[in-house]
């Protein structure tokens, strides 16, 4: 097994796992975890892209490499918006639940 | 090859300032502060419609792309921009419905007195600009790596603008979207990374000319498929937008039912009609196709059950929306039906963005005015607010596609393309769509129009009812465009550009 | 060298391991420790595949500063008592879900499998006009970043600050203007003194040189700027310095300083190299670094601004 | 050939690995989280001064010979400050 058959491997067990993660668990900040590891498996694969064009005295081919920074910053920024909301919500309500029911049945709320 | 698309043409320019315009606007914005995010993008919505219109010009006067590469660098190392026929329709578009909510929201989204800056006053004139330089990307971007990043732009700007009131249900809403929004990125992106690593390019054209039908390519193009799909809500990962477009103000709700869900399926049209021409696209057209019926099925009957005027009008967007995705087994092909099933999918677009800003405008004014927005308590309404419900009913009547109006026109083209390629399946949904359409215009236009007693807690400002009336009447005299017109968003179409012979 | 396969089957597993843990963990708070020790191991996978700059990106902002801030918010609805416990998801459900997973995943493996032979690169292009446009830039992800996908940079530099925004925008309206709260610690003990006062002069000593040398080597603006904006950030949490307000001119000038400059010398491109976002052939070098120094600046305060969240009337105690 | 100076590696380098080995054993085995917070800082400290000393010989140049040392330094000053934190809140809980 080569190691960018192994890597392909991990990146594409992380997106499994993180699709799993995603979709079943209930909290937010579950859901944004799990979203992290899909991100990364989804590095992963640029990053077997990136390596596997090695070429003209390159060990990688830098185009994808300079995209994986790019989206590790856009992972790190929405990560950072959604754990704002997610602390928000907690202040204004004391739970944090995405269920949109949740909030229009027991008077759900008028803030402030 | 016709037309060389890798190189930049005289006029490219012009794409350039179209998108750099309300990026500066933000720019300036955020370091000035207080006051002049209001006046930056106020007095830069002119600016922005004018390009776009100077942008339509060239593209017209020259039959063909207008193309700049960034940088001078051409793919597929560098990034280039490209506006075609639709790209200019909807760079008109979009700075048309801006204008009209920046407008619209100078009343509500101005900082109070006695305050220099205000949370809700920065935070909207910001995201609005950033909304609309992320759809001029979207509208004009050539590399799938750049329009990934004008993705995350506009889902970054649309997500503040639905909690901006900080009620927990709208951030409930807000964080809902995000994730679906995130969901739908990284999808995208993965197949972005798959077409590189196949191909090793993410420039539009010169994939189109370099791929083939490989599972790498299907499962690329699947992957990106779904996250679009998630950005767009179609039917059945519609769930967050109702909550979403229906608890942010009138202005943004505009905004977001009426472009923002378009920029992603607008990449959806690019995908499968200018990156893959050269697959043989037919189930996965058909499989599309349901889900739009499902949609306009689904979306129509969740809409007539709605207690509240804007979750109605959002639920008619999913329905909406569904009516989009039929361009995709109705444009298929290069026979002459495939023709009309793309005029009749752009023209649903237009109609659709148009009539909907109208209709979430008036809603924010009749709330605003009656204090509530719940269906049954309407009786009457529309005699002390008759300028609105003109509005609600001239939208409705192109959501429902009645003559004469650009909802209209969109149908009847479906319809006619759907006989013409045989599919005549296709003609259940759309038609059984229009009669739901129907009864939930209906549903608000009979108790208003019903004799009731109902007092206002303020009269709207007839300039507002006048910006909503307008957007309205736009969706209207769609269903009057000539030949001309349609042979108009022909212009870079891949087919015709010789590619796929 | 024939360790080295043995060495990538272990860290490979313990990835999957750390990351199945994150995703089964019952408890919230372990689940994001979880996740920060999952980040780490990834930076080494990163270096496996040769791809160090990814790999101090990885750590610096994947684990170091994306741990700050979810450590932060799991420790704070960790301790906020949930009504109604969470609902588990029914057997059938979980079953489901777990085949789709196991479907996407093996479609992505398979697709990474059929790549073609032998890889298209861009490797050769980048070399070739990494000396014509890049001038001189000896890391060519420094010159693809600023270069030919200087758009992109700066679009996603314009991200952050909407993120900030953003971030912002969640705040109470009466709070508009104050500092954010959520670095303010109550009381600052004598170690974290301690470490800021050590750390901080040789962190930012090696933020500037990891940003100086990323133009030959591996690192640059990105890298360098986020450990700078950790050790603000160490420094702030020492309450050595305080959180800015939010409406101070220096931080608004600061956040947007990367993007704004990118954007005058884009404009500028087309008067002095024939195109937007080109650069004098002669001056690309000194042109591309004095930008990256601005962007440095704007990530260095974006960073501990998105981790310190909306700004708050809470008073310093 | 081996020279004396490898020889001094790889005493080095092993006598760092014995200490990283008993600190994880530490980790794992100890009953509580003091006397782990004491494992730990064993196999950051020693293990890590180890292998870096163990290393220099094998460095390119002076300068990275530095950056080793320094590395050390770091991470010796960052784990006795989160040492100390750890062992603060600790405390705190305790009470």
């Amino acid at each position: 097994m080569t190691p960018l058959m192994l890597a392909g491997l991990v990146g594409a067990s992380l997106v499994g796992l993180g699709l799993y993660g995603l979709i079943l668990h209930p909290h937010p900040l579950r859901k944004l975890l799990a979203f992290n590891l899909i991100g990364n498996g989804v590095f992963l694969v640029f990053g077997i892209v990136a390596r596997r064009g090695a070429a003209a005295g390159f060990r990688f081919d830098p185009v994808p490499q300079a995209m994986i920074i790019t989206g590790i910053v856009v992972a790190f920024a929405a990560s950072a918006l959604a754990v704002a909301i997610i602390l928000r919500l907690s202040a204004e309500s004391g739970r944090v639940t995405l269920d949109p029911e949740a909030w229009t049945k027991p008077n759900g709320g008028d803030a402030t | 090859m016709i037309a060389e698309l890798g190189t930049t043409t005289p006029d490219g320019y012009l794409l350039v300032l179209a998108i750099l315009l309300p990026l500066v606007g933000i720019i300036l914005s955020f370091i000035l502060g207080g006051r002049s995010p209001e006046r930056v993008a106020l007095y830069s919505t002119p600016f922005g419609f004018a390009l776009a219109c100077a942008i339509a010009f060239h593209v017209g006067q020259a039959g063909k792309p207008i193309v700049y590469t960034i940088g001078g660098l051409p793919p597929p190392l560098g990034i280039a921009l490209r506006a075609d026929g639709i790209s200019a329709v909807m760079l008109i578009a979009a700075a048309v419905i801006v204008t009209a909510a920046a407008f619209y929201a100078r009343a509500k989204f101005a900082t109070p007195h006695g305050v220099r800056e205000s949370r809700s006053s920065l935070t909207f004139w910001i995201m609005l600009q950033a909304i609309w330089a992320a759809l001029t990307i979207i509208f004009v971007g050539g590399d799938l790596f750049n329009l990934y990043v004008a993705l995350e732009l506009l889902t970054f700007a649309a997500v503040p603008l639905v909690c901006i009131d900080g009620r927990p249900e709208t951030l409930a809403a807000a964080l809902r979207y995000l994730l679906f929004a995130l969901f739908g990125s990284i999808s995208y992106l993965l197949g972005v990374a798959l077409f590189y690593g196949a191909y090793g390019t993410m420039d539009i054209w010169l994939l189109a000319q370099r791929v083939q039908a490989t599972p790498v390519v299907w499962t690329a193009a699947a992957l990106m498929t779904v996250g679009l799909l998630a950005k767009t809500a179609l039917f059945p990962l519609h769930l967050w937008l109702p909550p979403a477009h229906a608890n942010a103000p009138a202005a943004a709700s505009a905004v977001l039912s009426g472009l923002v869900v378009k920029g992603s399926f607008f990449l959806t049209l690019r995908l499968w009609f200018y990156v893959l021409p050269a697959l043989p696209t037919d189930k996965i057209a058909a499989v599309l196709g349901w889900l739009g019926s499902a949609a306009i099925i689904a979306g129509s009957i969740i809409a007539l059950r709605q207690a509240r005027l804007k979750l109605l009008i959002a639920y008619s967007t999913v329905a909406q929306i569904g009516y989009l995705f039929l361009v995709f087994p109705l444009a298929t092909g290069t026979q002459s039906w495939g023709a009309i099933g793309w005029s009749a999918g752009l023209m649903q677009l237009l109609a659709h963005a148009f009539a909907k800003a109208a209709m979430f405008f008036s809603a924010g004014l009749l709330a605003e005015a009656l204090g509530h927005d719940q269906i049954a308590k309407l009786g009457g309404a529309a005699r002390v607010l008759p300028l609105t419900f003109l509005t609600i009913a001239l939208g409705g009547l192109s959501l429902m596609g009645l003559p004469p109006s650009g909802g209209f026109s969109a149908k009847w083209l479906m319809l006619q393309a759907s006989i013409a390629s045989g599919q005549w399946l296709w003609t259940l949904p759309i038609l059984a769509g229009s009669l739901l359409a129907a009864g939930y215009v209906y549903r608000i236009l009979a108790p208003a129009l019903s004799d009731g007693q109902i007092s206002l807690e303020s009269a709207p400002k007839r300039s507002y009812e006048a910006i909503a009336l307008a957007l309205a009447m736009i969706a209207i005299a769609l269903g009057f465009a000539p030949q001309t017109f349609f042979d108009f968003l022909e212009i870079g179409r891949p087919w015709r550009l010789g590619n796929h012979d | 060298m024939s360790l080295r396969p043995f060495l990538d089957v272990i860290l490979a597993g313990l990835v999957l391991g750390v990351a199945i843990f994150t995703i089964t963990a019952r408890d919230l708070f372990a689940a994001v420790v979880g996740y920060v020790a999952y980040g780490l191991l990834l930076a080494f996978v990163w270096i496996r595949l040769y791809a160090p700059d990814v790999a101090l990106t990885e750590a610096a902002v994947g684990s170091g500063v994306t741990g700050v801030l979810l450590i932060t918010a799991g420790k704070r609805l960790g301790a906020l008592k949930n009504p109604a416990p969470e609902a588990q998801p029914p057997l059938t459900l979980k079953l489901l879900i777990g085949v789709l997973a196991v479907l996407v995943a093996g479609a992505l493996g398979a697709a990474i499998l059929l790549l073609p032979d032998p890889p298209p690169s861009l490797a050769p292009e980048a070399a070739a006009a990494a000396d014509s446009a890049g001038a001189g830039l000896g890391n060519p992800i420094t010159a693809v970043l600023m270069s030919y996908r200087s758009f992109d940079t700066m679009l996603e530099k314009l991200v952050l600050i909407l993120a900030v925004v953003g971030v912002w925008s969640v705040g109470a309206d009466k709070a508009w203007g104050s500092a954010p709260a959520e670095l303010r610690q109550p009381k600052a003990t004598a170690p974290m003194v301690f470490l800021a006062q050590m750390l901080a002069p040789v962190g930012v000593l090696i933020g500037i040189h990891i940003f100086w040398t990323g133009a030959n080597a591996p690192g640059g603006a990105f890298q360098g700027g986020a450990l700078l904006a950790a050790m603000w950030m160490v420094i702030m949490m020492a309450q050595l310095a305080k959180l800015p307000r939010i409406d101070a001119q220096w931080l608004r000038v600061a956040l947007v300083s990367g993007p704004a400059v990118f954007l005058i010398f884009g404009l500028a491109g087309e008067v002095t190299a024939g195109s937007f976002f080109a650069y004098p052939h002669s001056l690309a070098k000194p042109i591309i670094l004095f930008i990256e120094a601005f962007m440095v600046l704007s990530i260095t305060a974006a960073l501990p601004m998105l981790v310190a969240g909306p700004p708050s009337e809470r008073p310093d105690r | 050939m081996i020279t004396l100076l490898d020889l001094f590696s790889i005493a080095a380098i092993g006598v760092g690995t014995f200490f990283f080995v008993a600190g994880t054993v530490g980790l794992l085995r100890f009953p509580d989280s003091l006397t782990r917070l004491h494992a730990l800082t064993k196999a950051d400290n020693l293990g890590l001064g180890m292998v870096a000393l163990g290393l220099i010989p094998r460095a390119d140049s002076a300068l990275s010979a530095l950056k080793l040392i320094v590395i050390w330094v770091l991470v010796m000053l960052s784990g006795a400050s989160t040492s100390q934190l750890i062992g603060r809140a600790l405390r705190r809980g305790r009470k």
